[in-house]
Order: C-alpha cells, then structure tokens, then sequence
C-alpha cells in the first residue's frame, strides 16, 4: 500500500426527513489513520458509515478514494473496504466455517487460514457449528473475522463492540492497532470507551 | 489468494442459497402445497363437469401457477436482508447483477421445478387432453423462470416495506400477463390439435429478455431499498 | 336544441361521458390548487410562529 | 443545452416558470376546448353506423392517447431521476401518476359508456379496454409503491425504477391482448379508430388531442407547484417565498 491512499470527504451533506444530520463535512484520512466518529442517537453516525460505504447515496458532496468519486469506481472500491454493520451479515444456517468461507467467495480472500482466523477471534472451537447456536457475542466475534478472512485497506465498522465483553474488545483493538500498522484505515463508532494510541486517531463530534 | 471469477462466484452462491433451503426443508413444499390446493378448490367452486374442467384445466393450472409463484417470491432475499447479509452482498466485488440472478436461479429451483413435477398430476385430475399435457410441462419450464424473474424486481422494490404483500401483487401480476396470455393458449392450441410454436418462441422471448435485463433492474432497486 | 340534447336517443351515455370527464378534469387541477394555496399558507404561519 | 436544461431543473426557477405559465395554458386549454367541444358535438356528422353516440371519442381517444402519453413521461423521468438525480423529474413523475391515471380510468370509463349501447353490454373484454385496465394497474402500482415508502427521495427512485419496468413492458402487454384478443373473439368487434375517417370528424379529435395535451401541462404544473413546496418547505427559496406574500 503506498502513501498515496487516501479517503477524501468533500461538503458531506445528509438530510433525513426534513432534518439535517450533517452538513458541508469535509475531512480526509491517509493510511495508518483511524476516524472515531462520535456523537448521540441519531446524529447520523450510521448514515455517514453508510454514504462511506456506498450503500446511501449523499445529498450533497462527494467521497473520493485516491481522488476518485467512489460512485464511478464502485466494484474497485468495494474491493478496498470492509464492511461490519449494526447486523451481522451472517447466516445463522450455516456453520463458521462456512459463513467465512461465503466471505472469501465474495470478497478478495486474504492469505490467512479460515481455522487461524477462527483462532483469533476465540471460535475455534465452533467452526463447525451452526450460527444459530452462538450466543450474541460470539456472532459478533465471527462477523468482526470477516475483516481477517477477506483482505481490505479500509475498514467501516458501525458499533463493532457491540455485546463483546471486556477481554474480546482488548484483542480486537490490537487487532485494529495492528491494521494501522499495515497502513490500513478506520472508520468506526463506539459507545464504548476506546483504549487506542491518541496519535493517529481523528475524532469527529457530529453533534455538535 | 485470487478472487473467484465471475461463474465460479455465481455457483457458489447459488449452492449457499441451496444449502440454505435445505436445512429449512419444512418450507421447501409450501408453494406446492398452495398449488395443488388452489387447483382443488376449482371443482369444488364450479362443480365437477369434466368437460368444464378439462376445458379451463390451462388457465386454472396457470393462474395458480402464477400465484404460488408470486406468493414464494419474498423468500429470494427476505433472510439475507433481514441478518445483514444483503448489504454485504451488495458491497461484494463481483457485479450485483450476476448475484442476483444466482440467486433467483436458487429459488426457481426449489419453487419453480417442483411445480413442473406436480403439473402432470394436476392436469390429470382435471381430465387435461393428453397431448396438451406435453406441451403444459413446456410451458412451465420456460414460463415460470420469467415470472421469478420479473418477480424479483418487485421484491426487491418492496422488500423495506412492513406490509410489502399486498403491494407486491399490484406491482407484479399486470407484469406477469403476457406469460400467461401465452402458455395458457399454448396449452388450449395443443390440447385442440395447432401447431403452437408461436407460443413457444414468445415465452422464450420473454425468458431471454427477462434473463438479461431483470437482474439489473432488481440490484438497481436492492440499491435503492437498503439506502 | 333538444334535439342537440337528446343526441339521437343516446343521451344518457353521451353526456354522462362528457359529464364524467368534465368532472376527473376538474378535480385533477383543483386538488392541487388547494392543496398548494394550503402549503403556502402553513409556510407563512410556521414563519410567523418561528421568526418573531 | 445542458445548462438550460440544469437550470430549469432548479426547483425554484420551475416553481416560478409553472406559476407564469399557468394562466396562458389555462387561456389556450380554454380555447381548444371549446373549439373540439364545438368541433365534436355539432360540427361533426353523425356516424352512419353508430349514430350520435359516437361523439364519445371524442374524450375516449384523447383519453386512451393519454394514458399512453403520461406514462412515457413518467418513464423518462425514471431515467433522468436514475441517471442524474435530478429533483425536478422526481417531482414531475409522481406529480404525473394520479393525472396518468385519470386519463386511464376515463378511456376505461367511456370505453364502457360506449360499449353499453354498441355492445349491449357494460364490459366486454374488448383488446383496448383490456389494455387500458392493465395500464391502470400499473398507475396504480407507482401511486401505491410511492405512498407505501416514507422517505420520499427513496420512494422517488423506487417509482423511477418500477416506471422504466413499466414501459419496457407496456408495449409487450399490448401486443400480448391485442394477440389474445383476435385469438378468442376474432376481428369482428368494431374498433374505435377505423382508419378512414370522416376528415369532419377527424380534426376536432385532434383538436380535443391537443387540449387534453395542455390539460396535462396545466395539471402537472398545478401539482408540481404543491409537491414543491412540500417537499423544500425547509429550504430558504420556500421561506423567502412565503416572506414576499
């Protein structure tokens, strides 16, 4: 990954129903960053993932990825990100091993072992049981492995910590620290208090 | 590790989607099981003359068709949107369109082929002229992949919605009229004697066509419902 | 003039027609006309109620 | 081109142009109007066959032509709503729905008058009239599909999608009952447009054309102003707008 990587936001606007989330956003992030965005209920932090994503369209401005309109790269882009949002996206049919396996298949496999990627995020164990018998957790754990199994520069993740308890968070946040490292990128929300090195982390406030 | 290409993307997610139904065996038969009681109600409501039956045996058999059809559509992506799974497709690298209609596939498999097994049963019940049953297999094999497909645009236009049914039906059954204009008098031509070729190359027309434009108007409008 | 009416015995049809289009004509301009003069005035009593 | 074509689109400069408008459309629908009324009631001979009650088409055709005309219109704005974003053609294709539909159900609606003294009967699964109920099926699609969906920008492009399904379709449908039709009841029926026409009774039915044509443009300038202004009743061209009254 070279320096030149770059998520640019250009005059973000949203407005949902009558109501503006948030207007004329404008902010960039390079490799090895990290954007925290914060803000209370409502303030449009899931709708800003989502425009980054290229699931919501904006109602004005534009996101560039290495100065391209993410809208004219889509399949290019989509190949650069991951996605972790307030639903899993996993079936609950189907075992571990075969929900990371339908990772891969649509993404771009990363050089990892499904059972080492299992490993760190503690779900060896289950590989092959069924989705529908994890507790919230663990389908939490196994949606957060997909950012292992399939490889991406920037990562988009909408209350990734949700039900994980105290250690889990700990060792997705060296996971994430690790990411950072490799030049990767972050966008991310939490409610919960986040133990990461202040240096290359931005915050953004959306309500205020 | 390389990304799949395009068709071995589009077989495994056809076999997912497979997988899926058939751990959830118990709803595999629920659109034949509407089929074949729709069709019993016929001679139950207009009584049990066999020269009646077995001359509106066509349209009885493909309007129920066409029903259990559009009634088993919301199934095609109601799971997927409901856990997530949806919008990861969406953000996939390979081309929507293709995964859509991997999927579409998946479900005709499993709503539309068994209607095809079913059918010759039906038709004999209701005293359906033995050469137009031929002809009425044919019809279903290539007129209910339309109606799957064309479907598909109006579940994935609706599927956000919480009373997505009703609206569905008014959406797709003006779209599904063509098909039944021509299988069912396809089936009437044969069961009198025509040649009904004509017939048969309009629903494959309207295969064709649906097969390549509808998976793009159904991610166009997936887009648009997550949004 | 009666005879014009009476449009050759087909009267009923004939004016019911005219009749039935004179009215879907008319609602379709003044069901939005009304509904436009109603927005403009809540318009101008939400900025009455919100500019002072 | 482009750029008049953009700054035509800007909600606020059509909301002004619809407003000028209106009165000379009113004045020019007026006065077709009365033209093609005076044109179809006493001008035009009776038909030698259906007698006076013919005079129906003159607001079934215009109708049934309709119909056809506003859903290529809605169509087209799909496009332009999928294609560009456009706000202007989000507007004018909902705005266009209930007209659309109007038009629909009056060709159904005199098709039907008609058919009562022609055909003995209030319905007869006649080719056109088929069709025109399938087509108000599909206008009634777009309106429901549009109320059914609360973010209106959303509903916006859903509509937009499911108009340009529509139209691919529409001429298939056509054909498909036009092809039923001959099929079940052979080409006896007598149709409404026969092609040699009396030239006395042809022209007020284009005049009668042409003012529904204008009727449209009213309507839908009528409508557009009032979706305007609902839809932008936040943005500053609103409030200076009810500032200046």
């Amino acid at each position: 990954m070279s320096d030149a990587t770059l998520l640019q936001i250009n005059n973000l606007s949203c407005i949902r129903d009558d109501r503006v989330l948030f207007e004329h956003l404008s902010l960039s992030l390079a490799g090895g960053q990290m954007l925290l965005v914060e803000g209370h209920n409502g303030s449009g932090k899931t709708s800003l993932l989502r425009i980054l994503t290229g699931l919501k369209l904006a109602d004005e401005g534009d996101i560039l990825w290495n100065g391209v309109s993410i809208t004219k790269l889509t399949a290019d882009y989509y190949e650069q990100i991951n996605y972790v949002g307030h639903h899993d996206g996993v079936k609950r049919e189907l075992t571990c091993l075969e929900n990371l396996r339908l990772v891969q298949a649509m993404g771009k496999p990363a050089d990892m072992d499904l059972d080492d990627a299992l490993e760190a995020v503690n779900l060896y164990r289950y590989g092959d049981t069924p989705v529908s018998n994890l507790s919230a957790g663990q389908k939490r754990r196994l949606a957060l492995a997909r950012l292992l199994v399939a490889e991406s520069t920037l990562w988009i993740l909408d209350e990734p910590f949700t039900s994980l308890d105290k250690k889990s968070m700990a060792s997705f946040e060296t996971m994430f620290e690790q990411h950072l490292q490799n030049q990767g990128m972050i966008v991310m929300t939490s409610h919960h208090q986040i133990d990461m090195p202040e240096s290359n982390l931005l915050r953004l406030d959306l309500s205020a | 590790m390389n990304r799949l290409s395009l068709s071995q993307a589009f077989i495994f997610l056809l076999r997912r989607d497979l997988t899926l139904v058939f751990r959830n065996r118990g709803e595999l038969a629920n659109p034949l099981l509407f089929f074949v009681m729709v069709i019993t109600l016929f001679p139950l409501a207009i009584g049990a003359i066999p020269e009646l039956l077995a001359r509106i045996a066509p349209g009885i058999i493909w309007v129920a068709a066409l029903l259990a059809a559009m009634l088993s559509l919301d199934s095609v992506f109601r799971s997927d949107f409901e856990d997530g799974s949806l919008e990861q497709l969406l953000l996939s690298a390979h081309p929507m369109p293709v995964l859509v209609l991997a999927k579409v596939c998946a479900h005709w498999l499993v709503t539309g082929l068994p209607l095809l097994l079913m059918a010759p049963v039906l038709a004999e019940m209701l005293g359906m002229a033995s050469e137009a049953q031929g002809i009425l297999l044919l019809t279903i094999l290539i007129g209910t992949p339309v109606l799957s497909l064309i479907g598909s645009i109006g579940v994935a236009l609706t599927i956000g919605l919480r009373k997505g049914g009703i609206i569905l039906s008014l959406l797709v059954l003006p779209l599904y009229v063509p098909v039944l204009i021509f299988a069912a008098s396809a089936i009437d031509g044969a069961g009198a004697g025509f040649d009904v070729s004509p017939q048969i190359n309009m629903l494959l027309a309207f295969l064709f066509l649906s097969v390549s434009l509808s998976p793009w108007a159904t991610s166009a409008a997936l887009k648009m419902s997550m949004s | 003039m009666s005879e014009f009416l009476n449009m050759g015995g087909y009267a009923v049809y004939v004016w019911s027609s005219y009749g039935l289009a004179a009215l879907i004509l008319w609602l379709n301009w003044y069901l939005p006309r009304r509904q436009h003069q109603q927005l403009l005035q809540q318009n101008k009593r939400r900025r009455h109620g919100t500019g002072e | 081109m482009f750029l008049w074509f953009h700054k035509f689109g800007s909600p606020p400069h059509f909301y002004r142009i619809a407003g000028k408008w209106l009165p000379w459309l009113g004045v020019t629908f007026g006065l077709l109007l009365i033209a093609g009324l005076y044109g179809g009631l006493i001008y035009a001979p009776a038909d030698y066959q259906q007698g006076e009650s013919f005079r129906i088409i003159y607001i079934h055709v215009p109708a049934a032509w309709m119909s056809l005309f506003v859903y290529m219109v809605m169509a087209f704005c799909g496009v332009v709503i999928i294609v560009w974003r456009m706000k202007l053609a989000e507007v004018v294709l909902i705005s266009s729905a209930p007209i659309g539909a109007s038009f629909t159900f009056l060709a159904l609606a005199t098709g039907s008058l008609w058919g009562k003294p022609m055909w003995g009967a209030w319905w007869v699964w006649d080719a056109r009239l088929t069709s025109e109920l399938i087509l108000l099926f599909l206008y009634l699609g777009v309106i429901g599909l549009h109320s059914a969906i609360d973010d209106k920008r959303i509903a916006s492009r859903a509509v937009a999608i499911l108009a340009i399904v529509g139209v691919v379709n529409i001429p298939i449908i056509h054909y498909s009952v036009e092809w039923w039709n001959t099929l079940h009841q052979g080409p006896t029926v007598t149709k409404f447009d026969k092609p040699s026409i009396d030239m006395r009774m042809l022209i007020p039915l284009l005049i009668m054309a042409l003012a529904f044509k204008i009727y449209y443009v009213m309507a839908l300038f009528q409508s557009c102003r009032a979706e305007l202004l609902r839809r932008e009743r936040n943005s500053k061209w609103v409030e200076e707008l009810s500032g200046s009254n």
